[in-house]
């Protein structure tokens, strides 16, 4: 029994997801672990973005269950929640593939929408806050300094007060997982967050989820296509292909599996021996 | 081969989406009866150097020329009719057209004529689109919609085929498929095919030559052979199990 | 029994005319997504220039039936060209500028186009109802009103049938066009995929401006053919209609031309029958009701494409 | 590509206005060479009026406009539009002149209803008083509206509803129960605001175009029910004899009791007109003050940040469903402060008052002066009510032009004349504006 398997932070069993007569995935478990860094892997269109959309509650699984076990002891079947509550109450949160800022919001604000519901709260539903009640106002400059902290950490500080629309390409993913940070997650899924960055970006992203597992008792679960990145920072691998999982255990077990070295170059099982003698791997 | 006036010639191009740099200075050849192809990693710019070539979008610096003459910021209807056609990422398939429809719209540009053998010949290099051809594009599976991209693509007639991750999310045996397609198209018709892709063993098997772009910009060239023995393109793109 | 004979008669007619013009609607919604405002003014305007014409031509109730035919036929074909030409400027002017802008911009523009159409319309040929006498009043008696005459007398009138014919063969006519022609080809992939119309070496810019000649052209059938049947327009006719002809096109699924027929034809028939059997001061909120219904409830219609949310 | 180039720029610019001529000549030919009328006097019969010479003047026209362009700007390798763009302000105005034209704008308006009657005296002013009323009426409903479309995104056609809601909830109110105006006017807005939210949460999980469609639709029910209705809202005749309101109690009225009489001044029917200047300043001000200072809250901000993606405020937890609820419920509830405003200075409101035309005419003004800004709705407001109003000689072209400024407009700046926007929160003094081109405008 692995690690993650003793005390995972998200149990996923039997997760089925089938759009019209296509099956995306197709009867998945497995588990993440406390604490973990997760990769989930797999060549192009094998569904791990769709597995993401049904943790988070943009797709409601045709069958399985989604178990969030908070580290307080309550548990959530996120299969049953609506897709904000999931960020809201389950506090598992994420980032895009296809990045989703606020791009005409400047860079702070984006940091401020993710902490919008304890915020609500203290400003009593709006009321309190319009009338000028004492508790938003503190709540307030208190939620300014938690994004001063994310934007400290992903070096953005100087650039608060810019569009993030104007960030390049690496500075928008990091921002992206900052503001997603800002909801106060449990776990973070992370969609394709090296897709694009040149070798310095990639590093400063290792550094921000190392520092993010280490002292935000976060767990990280992300989709990676590029494998360099996975070994080098992932406790755990769960590797995709056609929706079924094809292989799971730790990066250096992953990395030997036959089953995924044919998924990654495109061939045959039994054609692999072959391919690597070929090219000398 | 690599001799005399390149039939597509890539010189300098720097694209954009909004503000977000996509290209950044690409230099690239593609000489008449070639199979030229470019791996890179997901999000590297393949497709958008694709695209550019196809004007949309444009590069806005640097100058994309096909049989000598500069297409750069011709209109794509108009480049697409001078023998270029492309079978793009994602396919594309217009899905609520069936398969028949699909290739008549891919032989619009080269005009009635020759409309009856293009459509045998398309179906001879895949029969399975023949069993389907009243079928809607959007109900064929993955590999089936592939094989009526490319078909789609060849019924203009090209004299240059450009391919975008023909294997995307196929079944090996289907990639086979489709890439003895390609060699077949290449050797018989002389068919001048660029082809991007993902899947790097493969592809370089099949070309003659090939382009690895990183983050943008072109960091190696050389023939397939060459390329696949480089310890950098393994190392980025076989990493799959062992080292 | 008869009454409701009577009732499906008329809403046929009316749905016939609210067909011909939701197929603007569709199409263009079709091709760029976006609610061609403007449209219900050049199925006005394409009534006025049939009324024009009309009268400009001497066409009476009087002339011999042969030559009413053929010259309400040359009416018909110079009103679908001239209005065509309405269509296609609009097009131009008001939309293609901001082709790939803010959304909201062009439904602004549509907007102000209606404004500008329906006042233009007003300045140029006055704002009075302008009364056409009937050119043909002749009808088939359907039902005798039983032997006492008591019962309800059925009537199917020649114009009906004229409406019902010429719809027929225009939509079969048109229905051939986007089929089976490169034209109709080029539509249809512009509406799937712009990208890879263009592609595949379609001109997307003049497909699009054939769309709203198409959409324009069959609105002044309509236009004609509603002028004729009510015997009276004026300036604003064009609002209402356009609303009713745009819920025939989401109720029939928009984007679909057997959608938009089906969905005229509904809208034709209920729109009659409410009258007929609740009320006539309420037969728009009828109308209103059941585009809001359809929209919150099926938005992708009868015959449409559900819409898949990508994240 | 190139027999094009080989054209020189007059015959290129030939062909080109010749073209512009003959489509000029097919939308004119029968639409304004022909007019068809009715013969008066000869009972419904129908004559022709020949006006060829306004078919060729339109002809000549664009031609000659069209080669005139095309000479000097459009087939010109360098067009001198280029430097002319120069005097022209990017992005709209910068954050300084903006502030600086609010405050000016601020102090016009507070001195204006006596600078007007200083000048012109009372009964001169007055006109220009009512003009200034109705500008400021259409700002309240500009900012309103803005509170739906600019700032969550939401398009609603139909807003005209609620402010028709606003109107003959007072009258009703008035008339049934004898409400005075001040205990209307929360009602009025609570009222809009509960039709908002009826309204609103069965369409709000729509997008685009279909919501503003089904806006439109709701605008047009609740019309035609006030038309039809009669013994409830008196169909098209409307309500008369709604109450005015009245300074703290006291009525503008003649004679012992009234305004003028309890501050001893002589009676004037223009103390009244100012007074609804004044009320509606204050109303249309409170409307920017909630909002300015909701923009700065949790809620305001969720708002802009549904209009820019919603689906990632989903993923950060953010209910989208009453975030738009509220949204459009404040926006009809001002609408309705609006509407019992308008109720109590007409005196009399009929389904007429609440087409679908005063929801376009509403919406245009806050897409023509940038979505999201409160500055460019009075802007707008001004140029659109205030020079509408101006050319009531030309009575008869006045919305002829009124739609073609809409779409030159809309052409000329798609994102509205004002179209920089205010970070809500920033952490260094200077934050810069964010231009509108960064900005979305919402999907939903």
């Amino acid at each position: 029994m692995s690690s993650w398997d003793n005390n995972p932070v998200l149990k996923v069993e039997h997760l089925t997801m089938r759009f019209g007569g296509l099956t995306a995935i197709n009867d998945l478990s497995f588990n993440i672990g406390r604490g973990d860094i997760t990769a989930l892997i797999g060549p192009n269109g094998a569904g791990k973005t769709t597995v993401f959309n049904c943790i988070t509650g943009f797709y409601k699984p045709t069958e399985g269950r989604l178990i969030m076990a908070r580290s307080g002891g309550e548990k959530h079947l996120l299969e049953r929640m609506a897709d904000f509550k999931i960020t809201a109450d389950a506090k598992v949160a994420r980032t895009f593939q296809n990045i989703r800022l606020f791009g005409g919001m400047t860079i702070l604000e984006n940091l401020m929408v993710a902490q919008h519901n304890p915020l609500m709260v203290a400003s009593n539903w709006t009321i309190g806050g319009l009338l000028g009640l004492g508790g938003y106002k503190k709540s307030n400059v208190e939620a300014i300094e938690t994004a001063k902290y994310w934007l400290e950490r992903i070096d953005l500080i100087d650039r608060a007060d810019k569009p993030a629309a104007d960030l390049s390409y690496g500075d928008q993913r990091r921002l992206e997982i900052a503001r997603a940070m800002c909801t106060g997650p449990e776990l973070l899924c992370l969609d394709e967050p090296a897709a694009g960055l040149n070798p310095k970006e990639s590093l400063e992203l290792n550094t921000l989820l190392q520092y993010i597992r280490k002292e935000h008792d976060t767990s990280v679960v992300l989709i990676e296509h590029d494998m360099s990145v996975v070994m080098e920072i992932s406790d755990h691998v769960v590797v995709l292909d056609y929706g079924v999982k094809i292989s799971d255990g730790t990066p250096d077990f992953v990395k030997n599996d036959p089953h995924v070295i044919a998924a990654y170059l495109g061939v045959e099982d039994d054609e692999v021996g072959q391919v690597e003698e070929e090219v000398g791997i | 081969m690599t001799t005399g006036q390149p039939l597509l010639s890539v010189r300098g191009i720097k694209t954009f989406y909004g503000k977000i740099q996509a290209l950044h200075g690409v230099d690239l050849d593609v000489y008449e009866g070639e199979i030229v192809t470019l791996i890179g990693a997901n999000g590297a710019g393949k497709s958008t150097l694709m695209m550019t070539v196809c004007g949309t979008p444009q590069a806005r610096n640097g100058s994309v020329s096909y049989c000598g003459e500069d297409i750069t910021y011709k209109p794509t209807y108009e480049i697409m009719r001078t023998g270029i056609a492309q079978s793009p990422e994602g396919r594309r398939i217009f899905p609520r057209m069936t398969v028949l429809e699909n290739l008549m719209m891919g032989g619009m540009v080269a005009g009635n004529e020759h409309f009856e053998e293009d459509l045998r010949r398309a179906f001879e290099l895949f029969p399975r689109l023949k069993e389907r051809q009243q079928q809607r594009g959007g109900t064929l599976s993955g590999g089936e919609q592939q094989m009526l991209a490319i078909a789609r693509a060849l019924m203009s007639r090209p004299r240059l085929l450009l391919l975008d991750e023909p294997s995307l999310g196929l079944a090996p045996i289907i990639v086979a498929q489709i890439f003895d397609a390609i060699r077949e198209l290449n050797r018989s018709d002389g068919l001048t095919v660029f082809l991007v892709e993902q899947n790097a063993y493969h592809a370089l098997k099949l070309a003659h030559r090939g382009y690895v772009m990183v983050n943008g910009t072109i960091t190696m060239t050389g023939t397939g052979k060459e390329l696949l023995s480089r310890e950098e393109v393994k190392a980025a793109y076989l990493e799959g199990g062992a080292h | 029994m008869d009454y409701f004979l009577q009732q499906l008669i008329n809403g046929v007619t009316l749905g016939s005319i609210y067909g011909l013009i939701a197929i603007g609607y569709t199409m263009v919604y079709g091709i760029i997504g976006m609610i061609n405002f403007a449209h219900g003014d050049i199925f006005m305007v394409g009534s006025f220039i049939a009324l024009v014409l009309i009268v400009a031509l001497g066409i009476t109730a009087a002339t011999p039936v042969l030559l009413l035919i053929l010259a309400l036929a040359l009416v018909l074909v110079v009103a679908m060209a001239l209005t065509a030409v309405w269509g296609w400027t609009v097009e131009r002017v008001a939309y293609r500028p901001l082709r790939g802008s803010f959304r909201l911009a062009p439904l602004i523009t549509a907007i102000g186009a209606s404004i500008a159409l329906q006042n233009f319309v007003q300045v140029s040929q006055g704002a009075k109802n302008k009364p056409l006498q009937p050119l043909f009043s002749g009808s088939f008696q359907l039902t005798d009103g039983g032997a006492d005459g008591s019962g309800f007398i059925v009537n199917l009138s020649y114009i009906q049938i004229l409406i019902v014919v010429t719809t027929v063969i225009l939509m079969g006519g048109f229905t051939y066009i986007i089929n089976n022609t490169n034209l109709g080809r080029s539509q249809r992939a512009c509406e799937q995929d712009r990208k890879m119309a263009s592609l595949l070496g379609v001109n997307v810019d003049r497909t699009i401006s054939l769309t709203f000649v198409m959409g324009a052209s069959l609105a002044s059938v309509a236009g004609l053919m509603f002028l004729l049947y009510y015997g009276v327009i004026d300036f604003y006719i064009g609002f209402l209609a356009g609303v009713k002809a745009f819920t025939a096109a989401v109720l029939g699924g928009i984007g679909s031309l057997p959608g938009a027929m089906l969905g005229g034809l509904l809208i034709g028939l209920i729109e009659t029958f409410w009258s007929g059997y609740f009320s006539v001061e309420y037969k728009d909120v009828a109308a209103f009701s059941i585009l809001a219904i359809v929209l919150i409830f099926m938005p992708e219609g009868l015959l449409g494409q559900p819409e898949v949310e990508k994240v | 590509m190139q027999a094009r180039q080989k054209d020189s720029l007059l015959v290129a610019s030939v062909k080109d206005s010749l073209g512009g001529a003959i489509i000029t000549f097919a939308l004119a030919c029968v639409m304004i060479g022909l007019r068809v009328d009715v013969a008066s006097g000869r009972g419904a019969e129908l004559f022709l009026e020949h006006r060829w010479l306004a078919v060729a003047a339109a002809v000549v026209i664009v031609f000659a406009g069209r080669f005139a362009m095309n000479v000097f700007f459009w087939k010109r390798e360098d067009p001198p539009s280029l430097n002319l763009s120069g005097f022209l302000p990017k992005g709209g105005l910068s954050t300084g002149t903006s502030s600086v034209l609010k405050y000016a704008l601020l102090g016009l308006a507070v001195v204006l209803p006596f600078a007007l009657m200083f000048w012109l005296g009372a009964r001169g002013s007055r006109q220009y008083i009512d003009l200034a009323i109705l500008v400021l009426t259409y700002v309240m409903l500009g900012w309103g509206l803005n509170i739906v479309v600019g700032l969550a995104g939401l398009l609603d056609l139909g807003y005209v509803a609620f402010y028709a809601v606003g109107a003959y909830s007072y009258a009703l109110l008035a008339h049934y129960f004898g409400f005075s105006f001040w205990i209307c006017l929360p009602l009025a807005g609570i009222l809009a605001a509960f039709w908002g939210i009826i309204l609103g949460f069965p369409v709000l999980r729509l997008r685009g175009d279909y919501l503003a469609i089904v806006t439109l639709a709701f605008g047009e029910i609740i019309r035609v029910v006030l038309l039809n209705w009669y013994q409830f809202t008196g169909g098209p005749d409307g309500l008369s004899g709604i109450p005015r309101p009245s300074f703290f109690g006291l009525e503008f009225t003649r004679g012992e009791g009234g305004f003028a009489s309890f501050f001893g001044l002589d009676y004037s029917s223009i103390h009244r007109i100012i007074f609804l200047y004044y009320l509606i300043f204050a109303m249309a001000l409170f409307t920017n003050f909630v909002t300015m200072r909701l923009r700065r809250m949790p809620i305001g901000r969720a708002w802009e940040a549904l209009r820019e993606d919603e689906i990632a405020c989903r993923a950060l937890g953010i209910n989208t469903t009453t975030t738009k609820l509220t949204a459009f419920a404040l926006g009809a509830m001002f609408a309705g402060f609006a509407g019992s405003f308008f109720a109590t200075r007409q005196g009399f409101i009929s389904p007429e008052s609440f087409t679908f035309l005063e929801s376009a005419i509403i919406l245009a003004i806050v897409v023509l002066g940038g979505l999201g800004s409160q500055i460019g709705v009075v802007i707008a407001a001004i140029v659109m009510i205030g020079g509408f109003e101006f050319f009531r000689e030309f009575e008869e072209y006045r919305m002829l032009v009124f739609g073609m400024i809409m779409v030159v407009i809309m052409v000329w700046k798609p994102r509205g004349l004002i179209s920089s926007r205010t970070p809500s929160v920033a952490l260094s003094k200077n934050a810069k504006g964010i231009s509108a081109d960064l900005v979305q405008e919402g999907h939903g």
